[in-house]
């Protein structure tokens, strides 16, 4: 185990770095999108790339720290479960949202290219 | 010269009293049920801030929580659990304050549903000059 | 470096504070009612960021479901059963400058005594020490002396139970009297027997899928943090919350024809009720073995003391139970869970059904 | 310790949270108030996790969890607000 320590110590460093670097790509992004459909790919950064990572280095992090005892891995398996939590809960919130917000007409799509789910909803093929 | 933490802490606590103010104002002047509710909740919430201020304290350099994580404790542990812990008795009220004020806002946006199917509006102005 | 460790904290709880007032200026300002609810939602987030940096997890885990999760959930309901905009018409405008005025002199005053009661020892504004009491609590929370302590590690959950056991008891009083309140202004109704139809019915099939995988995990961590109260921050009504909110995805997600597969609105009650007893009982058990041995004891005790040697055991085969507040957190946690589903399905029973009722009533 | 070099990392998720509050208070559409709560939600959990370790206090993790659920439990409430159908359905 002391051999794996640091290992371990600078994985959870570089994925708590990458998770820094998500979160500010992520807030500009959120700011100088034009709209609510293409925001949606800054909130994925933010929620795997900037949540979903760091909190698993959080986790690789507390298992080398000897200094905490038998208290590293009750963090360590607590995190995992919040990481686990957050990979499946946050993908599937952004759909039930953007599905509401896109067959409610909450949000415009304003610089239209192309619509094909409303080409679609238009055949008949996919029901609201 | 001043402790840079003081004056941060310091800057938190005058921040909590302006929301105190604007809630009171949303309390008193807002004319609508839930704007009035909302008011209410914001309110109840810088009590509780306050109540959990009064049991921080500046331990170097950070305190802990009052929970211990070692059983059978020796007595230097106890020492410094003692030293650096945050006082536990206002969390204990604390937690009691927040479940009756969720109880009690559940039972006003009930009795606020109830009489906007009554009076089919929510203005208490205009409620009271319904009645009278 | 040290003094950028222990000053980082407290720049984070300046700046969440901060933030948290803009949002709850515009809370109020607003006149969309779905967006105040949501800029409220914003500052409970900061709040629980604020009690987080306080260092008291166990209202951290109560606050976030209740401030961040509940609340906003039933004013959204609420909003969208009755109406969208706030409507400020009969509001005299000097009525609003008066409480204005008033309100900001109450603020200089308050803001006065604020810097004159720390004048003295301004630079020591969070104190350095605790109280006397806050003393005691602490260091007799596991001291290993059973005449003194209330053997759990956890000095919140020891102090609701053990020491401020009327308060806790009549605290659950007042949520069972609010449902009651509920129960009684939706009187006769109940939700209508409808069949549940996989394809019409709820959201849309990735998120029914998902919440299918998701539910017993989520059902796992709340009865986890509700078990572990004595030990772990949480308890009784942090891990019933948690659980409550299994039920609103139930209800939203699939819809309430399904949920009433599981539980209709006459079980929940009955569950609700055993709840209640099972909280009578732990708060009277200890008075009824001494009753039955012959020896004294007391209502709402524990662990046994100097006048009344009888106390439940602290551990059962090594693992610390702590007496009562095992059972006590057990029942807390049925009571609460129970008590938030009733309060969904009355709340999802459809508008039309209430309305036909109302106006029989008023006829 | 080696958890004192987190110091340098929580200035960029404070920078982050700045810019999805300007976002929350600012956005012209529900969804966009939404998503951005979200976007809070999900890095106050990641702060949550990294100011346990970095306070030394492990115990307080617990609180990121339910941060999580509730967050995807506002997202389910609005995207049933927004849409036209009768609550219970």
């Amino acid at each position: 185990m002391n051999l794996l320590n640091p290992v371990l110590t600078i994985i959870g460093y570089v994925l708590v770095g990458i998770g820094a670097f998500c979160q500010v790509v992520a807030g500009i992004g959120m700011n100088r999108f034009p709209n609510f459909f293409v925001r949606l790919h800054a909130a994925t950064i933010c929620a795997i790339g900037g949540s979903f990572v760091p909190i698993i280095g959080c986790s690789l992090i507390a298992l080398s720290i000897e200094e905490f005892g038998v208290i590293r891995f009750f963090l360590a398996g607590a995190g995992f479960v919040t990481a686990v939590f957050l990979l499946i809960l946050a993908p599937v919130g952004s759909h039930l949202l953007a599905k509401a917000a896109y067959f409610s007409k909450a949000a415009v799509l304003y610089p239209k290219a192309v619509d094909l789910l409303e080409e679609d909803v238009e055949r008949g093929e996919i029901r609201e | 010269m001043i402790d840079l933490r003081t004056y941060l802490f310091t800057v938190t606590y005058i921040a909590i009293v302006v929301n105190t103010v604007i809630a009171l104002y949303g309390i008193f002047v807002r004319p609508n049920i839930l704007k009035k509710i909302i008011a209410l909740s914001i309110f109840g919430d810088c009590t509780f801030i306050y109540a959990i201020i009064i049991g921080f304290r500046k331990a170097e350099p950070y305190p802990e929580i009052p929970i211990m994580i070692t059983q059978q404790p020796s007595k230097e542990y106890i020492e410094h659990f003692v030293a650096k812990a945050v006082d536990p008795l206002p969390p204990a009220l604390v937690l009691t304050g927040v479940v009756i004020g969720l109880a009690v806002m559940l039972f006003l946006i009930f009795l606020s549903i109830q009489a906007y199917r009554l009076f089919g509006t929510l203005n208490i102005r205009k409620i009271v000059r319904m009645r009278g | 470096m040290s003094d950028l460790y222990s000053l980082t904290p407290y720049v984070v709880l300046a700046v969440s504070a901060l933030a948290s007032t803009i949002a709850v200026y515009l809370a109020i300002i607003e006149r969309d009612l779905i967006k105040a609810v949501l800029y409220s939602a914003i500052q409970s987030t900061f709040y629980a960021l604020i009690f987080y940096l306080l260092m008291v997890p166990d209202i951290v885990l109560v606050y976030i479901p209740v401030a961040v999760g509940l609340l906003p959930a039933i004013l959204i309901i609420a909003v969208k059963k009755t109406e969208k905009y706030e409507d400020v018409g009969g509001v005299p405008r000097t009525t609003s400058i008066i409480v204005l005025l008033s309100v900001t002199v109450f603020t200089l005053i308050a803001g006065y005594l604020l810097v004159v009661s720390h004048a003295i020892t301004f630079d020591v504004f969070p104190s350095l020490d605790a109280r006397l009491l806050a003393k005691w609590f602490l260091a007799t929370t596991l001291w290993w002396n059973r005449l003194f302590s209330s053997m759990s590690p956890e000095a919140v959950t020891a102090i609701v139970w053990d020491y401020r056991g009327l308060d806790t008891y009549f605290e659950t009083s007042v949520m069972y009297l609010a449902i009651i309140g509920a129960l009684a202004i939706a009187r006769y109704l109940d939700i209508p027997r409808k069949e549940y139809r996989e394809d019409v019915m709820g959201m849309s099939i990735i998120g029914k899928m998902s919440t299918r995988v998701i539910m017993p995990m989520i059902i796992i961590v709340a009865i986890s943090i509700a078990l572990h109260g004595h030990l772990t921050p949480g308890g009784g009504f942090q891990g019933g919350v948690t659980g409550a909110v299994t039920v609103s995805l139930l209800i939203f997600i699939f819809s309430v024809y399904f949920a009433t597969r599981f539980f209709k609105i006459s079980i929940a009650i009955l569950l609700r009720i055993i709840g209640l007893a099972g909280i009578v009982l732990s708060a009277t058990i200890v008075a009824i073995i001494g009753f039955l041995i012959g020896q004294p004891a007391y209502i709402f005790q524990n662990q046994p003391k100097i006048i009344a040697q009888i106390g439940l055991p602290y551990e059962i085969g090594g693992n610390l139970i702590s007496g009562t507040l095992l059972l006590f957190n057990t029942s807390e946690f049925l009571a609460v869970l129970m008590g938030f589903a009733i309060l969904f399905l009355l709340l999802s029973i459809p508008e039309e059904n209430v309305l036909e009722v109302i106006k029989g009533e008023v006829e | 310790m080696t958890v004192e070099y987190l110091v340098y990392f929580i200035p960029f998720y404070i920078v982050g949270l700045v810019l999805y509050i300007v976002r929350a208070l600012k956005g012209p559409t529900l969804p966009d108030m939404v998503l951005a709560i979200d976007c809070m939600g999900y890095v106050l959990a990641a702060l949550l996790v990294i100011f346990s370790l970095y306070l030394g206090s492990p115990l307080i993790i617990a609180c990121a969890i339910v941060l999580t659920l509730w967050i995807y439990a506002l997202d389910v409430y609005m995207s049933k607000y927004l849409e036209k159908k009768e609550l219970g359905e």
